[in-house]
């Protein structure tokens, strides 16, 4: 087997008096989709934070690609190769969908302090930009404002941004809210395909497709990993039926 | 010693003083988010409310009491007419604005009453000095005004934790969705908030307009300072504003009369004391950039 | 668009305008009228324009303009009145720092500056100018008299004060040069401070004998209000910008028994002196102050030499103007070779008037015929 | 995230328009602003109101400084209260230099010795490498905060240079430095007013020029994306750190230009230009002709002047005006002048 591409080895993460975050070791490998479920406030948003860098854990490491990465910046682990998409749209409104991707496609290409070409012609920034969108099938609204754009549109911009960067690893948070049935099957798809290029932590609420997409789930329940393993063991486990499923199926 | 003890409480006074001015300032950043450098301007106006019905009245506590009033009521007046049109604005909207009401209330006050300074003095009873324990003779009025500033911390800390009001702000400082929700007329607590961050800004300009000259434009100088306590302090936070204040005061004080001093050490007197003051007019500044290098949010920060 | 294009033509309209009677003179006054100190240069345009009144001529105008006491912005009024308005006159600067701002380049462009009140050493000395005049007094005047009357009265161990800029430094050297001997200790305030409960501190803890203290403005008014309340008791010196009717009357009576050096007093005994604190009270409806008293006799200085000679005759006229041919306030008046006043500086003691409220008396002179030390370094 | 705050509302600046032809109705504004600033002085310097051409230098760089500081506030979301320090900073360049050159002192006399000079190029260079710098130092403490926090850092700096100016007496203190002659450029007669309105025209020009440059460029678009969103930033790689912090620096190299022709304009430069009620003004004219839009600080400055010269003719309240015509503008035309009349900015 090879090596993991992302690995969260023992996290601990406390907020005054609550332990957001306890032990969590959870490894993604090539070529899978791992998907992180849980109860809401079980601790997802604070182990996303401290995956993607703007929280930092009390202890525990996170490597990427072999290397360590726990005390790195949010841009340096972008640069390092972790994309991500948020749960909150985190996209700049007043530009238009073009603009947001492009600046994905600049950081990739590491060439922010020029001073004098214009962006606007600069095909080397336009084409891959494009590209992305084009794998989101959202070309034909490459030159909306964000701001007019539906929910899930932006979700899909979103994972389009985080693609733009060509990731090692990909960390999706609910890509699918939002999105109606066609969407939801559509980049159902889409990941499919991608996690053959990119290996993906996705955090999903919607388990139809976490079941479907998943090759591995650990469910996260008060800050600590209950269960992990494929879906049917997932599904048959009794703790997770009793901690999880029971309440909070949608 | 006695010297040292001395300026010590100098500078505890001065703090005070700018805790007053500081505490409503932060107040009402703290529950409406607005910048408010017209906050001088209340100043101000309370100094001359109070100068103008005292000379009218001969008493000074009369004059006081309306002083405040005055405040507190141009305060709400502005609330109403401007200041809340900006808490859903950018802080650049509301520098903008602020700074427009500094000059209509500077201008305007001299067109009323003219550029000569005001008289007011301290009421006959608080005038002269006493000897405190230790043979240290201190200004009674002095004395007074550090006890004024301890009576209203201590009643911003019972308003603040005890009251309906408080629980109201402290409720508006967390979430100002949250607060509407609750069934609070929030328009009228936002008018409420800023008439009393007026009046503490009025009782202020009241109680030193007494030491210092009742003029245009004096609120201007404390206003930067009370903007450097708060910020020292923590933007939102009373306790900051408290400790802020004494810190700024206390460094301010020793800083004016200590580094002369020490720069006499090698230097002629003339020369240790032209750097030495120089160097004391920078300190609160360097001693503020220090703190925000190290703590961006201030010592003691809210909302965090 | 519209707008800016009627803003143009407001420009062109107001320039189309100043086409100029050809004997009339024009004065420009820059003074502070607005903000801080306003009430020093409201003063002086009063006291100037009741002079001009006065003096009933219609072919004298007066331009006045506010400073705001930025140095900018006068200097900006400073090039309207020269080339827009083509004044052949400027005065009314109340503050140094706006003076050095102005004067040396309007001076050099060929127009006459009489000062009604800033005299930085720089102008009287180094920097000094043909065209340039002072009919008030070299900044060091009024400290220097101070030091010298405080000597001659017998204090031994004076404790100075003054605010940490150039007109504070300056004041305090000026009065060590008269005071010639060993001061306490100097004490140097930053600009606007407004509580001085450390420095009263300082003086009480020092074994001085005396306080002198230059502190103008509001300044002064806090720190006498807060000197009072202090119980410190050394007699008390300062210079007359400290004790003005205005200042005074704001200190109440913190201000008795306070001694100041001034170049007039309002209750000077002259006949021009009685005829201005009459038209001014008759007037306005207050007290003359000193920078009152300095309009006035800057405006009549003006007037003296207007008498003899047109300003666009600039030889004839400065020399009318060195001449000073008029009824000063302050009684003696004639120019050192710096075109500076070498002038009486009187001594005054606040006492409680007649109404209880606290006013300037004569008591005597300080130093007769002072003249300022920058005169040598004046190559004129 | 406090600093985006400053952008939901706001006019949206930075990135190219779709129609920024010259004959639509912004372009037709811009060059009309332009047009207008060059030749009215132009047509009253013919007609023999030297006046007017100061005035219109005074407009010019104020207007320069204000778009430096546009920079730093419209398009970088960084709210500086304390510009004044390098308006202040590249006046006290071009006054302490030429005050050496007038004495034949050096600047420094160690360890190497520094001569003082008169030549503006010279000048210009020195401002604008000091305040680089300067900004530099400020700038790497003060942007490790947001919101009212770096509001006031950026204004503590700038008092304590207004305080070490005021209280060093070296070079005049309170009183200021005179510049007794203007500083001079090869071949040109600076001393003429014209000449030296159309320097600062070029000036405001260039600065304009640079700016519309640097924000179509790579860099404009990851300090538009700092302003607009910094998590989307640094999420793509970018740490909006050193991005807000080089065009901050550039901000103040702008407006240290501007200061230094400023005090050659006046022949004077003093402590004023370093106070909080400059840094004030120059806000001031950003948000009164539009905040992030490239001709709003020409915009601002041109009414912001005439206000003061106009309204200071006709009374001795005019301030009072003036507070009340900035209330008007924040509170009713929330897009500056720019916004009323080219419309508000569109995004491709």
């Amino acid at each position: 087997m090879s090596e993991a591409v992302l690995e969260l080895i023992d996290l601990n993460k406390r907020f005054g008096a609550l332990q957001a975050t306890r032990d969590v070791s959870l490894d993604l490998y090539p070529g899978e989709i791992h998907a992180l479920i849980g109860p809401n406030g079980a601790g997802k948003s604070t182990l996303i934070g401290q995956i993607a860098g703007s929280l930092k854990p009390d202890s525990g490491r996170i490597v990427l690609a072999g290397q360590e990465i726990t005390s790195l910046s949010v841009a340096q682990r972008a640069r390092l190769g972790l994309g991500r998409s948020f749960q909150v749209s985190s996209l700049a409104e007043p530009l238009s969908v073009k603009r947001n991707v492009m600046i994905a496609v600049q950081a990739l290409q590491g060439h922010s302090f020029r001073f004098w070409k214009p962006v606007q012609r600069d095909e080397s920034l336009l084409a891959p930009a494009l590209e992305a969108l084009e794998r989101m099938a959202l070309t034909h609204r490459a030159d909306t404002q964000v701001a007019e754009l539906s929910h899930g549109e932006r979700r899909q911009v979103e994972v389009a941004c985080a693609l733009a960067l060509k990731p090692r690893v990909l960390l999706l948070d609910e890509p699918m809210a939002g999105l109606g049935p066609e969407g939801t099957a559509h980049l159902t798809e889409l990941l499919e395909a991608l996690k053959l290029e990119v290996p993906i932590l996705l955090i999903e609420h919607d388990m139809d497709a976490v079941f479907r997409l998943a090759d591995r789930i650990s469910v996260l329940v008060a800050g600590g990993v209950i269960a992990q393993g494929d879906s049917a063991a997932i599904r048959a486990n009794p703790q997770v039926r009793e901690a999880y499923l029971g309440e909070a199926t949608c | 010693m006695t010297l040292f003890i001395e300026q010590l409480i100098n500078g505890l006074q001065l703090g005070t003083m700018l805790f007053l001015m500081a505490s409503g300032l932060t107040l009402v950043f703290g529950v409406m988010g607005l910048i408010n450098l017209a906050h001088g301007s209340f100043y101000m106006v309370g100094a001359y409310a109070t100068a103008l019905v005292t000379a009218a009245t001969g008493s000074f506590f009369v004059g006081l009491a309306a002083g405040i009033a005055v405040a507190a009521a141009v305060g709400a007046l502005v609330e109403l007419i401007v200041i809340r049109r900006l808490y859903h604005r950018p802080h650049l909207d509301q520098v903008l604005a602020t700074f427009a009401l500094i000059l209509i209330f500077s201008e305007g006050t001299r067109w009323l009453f003219g550029s000569s300074p005001l008289w007011l003095n301290p009421p006959a009873m608080l005038a002269g000095s006493v000897t405190l324990p230790g043979g240290l003779r201190y200004p009674i009025y002095r004395l007074v005004i550090i006890a004024v500033g301890v009576a209203v911390a201590v009643g911003m800390y019972f308003l603040i934790t005890r009251t309906r009001l408080g629980m109201r702000i402290r409720a508006g400082e967390s979430d100002r969705e949250m607060i509407g929700a609750l069934g609070v007329n929030i328009a009228r607590l936002y008018t409420l908030v800023f008439a009393m961050g007026a009046a503490l800004a009025g009782l202020a300009g009241a109680m030193v307009g007494a030491l210092q000259s009742v003029q245009v434009g004096m609120g201007e100088p404390v206003l930067i300072l009370a903007f450097v306590v708060i910020v020292i302090g923590g933007i939102g936070s009373i306790k900051g504003a408290l400790y802020g204040a004494i810190l700024v005061g206390v460094v301010d004080t020793l800083g004016r009369v200590f580094l002369p001093a020490f720069f006499r050490q090698f230097m002629s007197p003339s020369e240790a004391a032209g750097v030495g003051s120089a160097i004391a007019a920078m300190l609160i500044y360097i001693m503020m950039a220090a703190i925000l290098a190290f703590k961006p949010k201030g010592l003691f920060a809210a909302n965090e | 668009m519209k707008k800016l294009a009627s803003l143009g033509l407001g420009l062109l309209l107001t320039a189309g305008m100043t086409a100029a009677q050809a004997d009339e003179v024009r004065i420009g006054m820059i003074t502070t009228l607005s903000g801080g100190g306003s009430h020093l240069g409201v003063d002086v345009r009063d006291g100037f324009m009741l002079a001009m009144e006065r003096s009933g001529r219609d072919d004298v105008r007066v331009l006045i303009q506010d400073d705001a006491n930025r140095p900018d912005l006068a200097r900006s009024l400073s090039n309207e009145f020269m080339q827009r308005d083509n004044v052949d006159i400027l005065t009314g600067i109340i503050f140094s720092n706006l003076a050095m701002a102005v004067v040396p380049a309007a001076v050099r462009q060929g127009v006459f500056y009489i000062s009604p009140n800033a005299g930085p050493s720089d102008l009287a000395g180094r920097m000094c100018h043909e065209n340039y005049f002072n009919a008030a007094y070299q900044n060091d005047n009024l400290h220097g008299a101070m030091g010298a009357y405080m000597r001659e009265q017998g204090f031994e161990r004076p404790i100075i004060l003054a605010p940490n800029y150039p007109a504070g430094t300056d004041a305090l050297a000026g009065f060590k040069h008269l005071y010639e001997g060993e001061v306490v200790d100097e004490i140097y305030t930053q600009m606007g401070q407004t509580d001085y409960a450390a420095e009263i501190a300082q003086i009480r803890a020092s074994n001085a004998d005396s306080l002198f203290f230059f502190l103008p403005g509001g300044m002064g008014i806090s720190f006498m209000k807060q000197w009072e309340n202090s119980g410190v008791e050394l007699p008390v010196f300062g210079a007359a910008f400290s004790f003005d009717e205005t200042i005074i009357k704001a200190v109440g009576s913190a201000a008795i028994g306070a001694m100041n050096t001034s170049l007039w007093a309002y209750d000077l005994d002259n006949e021009a002196n009685h005829a201005f604190v009459e038209a001014f009270r008759d007037t306005y409806d207050r007290m003359p102050t000193l920078y009152a008293a300095q309009g006035y006799d800057t405006a009549n200085l003006i007037l003296s030499a207007l008498d003899k000679a047109h300003p666009s005759d600039q030889d004839a006229f400065r020399e009318a103007l060195r001449e000073a041919d008029f009824a000063s306030v302050r009684g003696e008046f004639r120019f050192g070779p710096n075109h500076h006043p070498i002038q009486d500086i009187y001594v005054r003691e606040v006492v409680e008037g007649e109404d209880g409220q606290p006013t300037n008396r004569l008591i005597g002179i300080a130093v007769e015929d002072i003249q300022d030390v920058y005169h040598t370094q004046c190559q004129m | 995230m406090n600093k985006s705050d400053t952008s939901t509302l706001a006019p949206q600046p930075g990135l190219p328009t779709t129609a920024a032809s010259w004959y639509d109705r912004k372009g037709l504004v811009q060059i009309g602003l332009l047009a207008f600033l060059l030749l009215a002085p132009l047509a009253l310097y013919f007609l023999g109101h030297i006046y007017y051409v100061n005035l219109a230098s005074r407009i010019t760089l104020i207007a320069m400084a204000a778009v430096g500081l546009n920079l730093a506030i419209g398009y970088g979301g960084m709210i500086s209260f304390g510009h004044a320090a390098y308006f202040g900073l590249g006046g006290y360049v071009a006054g302490i230099s030429a005050y050496h050159a007038f004495d034949f002192t050096p600047v420094i006399g160690w360890p190497i010795a520094i001569p003082g000079s008169d030549s503006m190029l010279v000048i210009w260079l020195a401002a604008i490498l000091l305040c680089g710098l300067l900004a530099l130092a400020i700038g790497a403490i003060s942007l490790r905060t947001t919101g009212v926090y770096f509001i006031m850092i950026t204004l503590a700096f700038a008092q304590m240079m207004y305080y070490f100016a005021n209280s060093w007496p070296t070079y005049g203190g309170e009183d200021g430095l005179p510049i007794f002659l203007r500083n001079g450029l090869p071949w040109v007669d600076t001393n003429d007013a014209l000449t030296f309105f159309l320097i600062c025209f070029g000036g405001l020009v260039l600065s304009l020029a640079l700016t519309s440059r640097i924000m179509k460029s790579r860099f404009g678009a990851a300090l538009t994306m700092a302003r607009l969103n910094d998590t989307r930033l640094a999420t793509a790689g970018i740490s909006p750190y050193p991005i807000r912090l080089v065009a901050f620096v550039i901000s103040a190299m702008i407006t240290g230009l501007a200061g230094a022709l400023y005090a050659d304009l006046n022949g004077f430069v003093s402590p004023t230009m370093l106070s909080w009620h400059m840094s004030g003004e120059l806000m001031v004219i950003v948000i009164l002709g539009g905040v992030g839009r490239l001709y709003g600080p020409l915009a601002g400055a041109l009414l912001f002047v005439m206000m003061e010269t106009l309204l200071g003719g006709m009374t001795e309240y005019w301030q009072l005006f003036l507070g009340l015509v900035l209330l008007f503008v924040v509170l009713f035309a929330k897009h500056g002048v720019m916004g009323w009349l080219a419309g508000r900015e569109r995004h491709e």
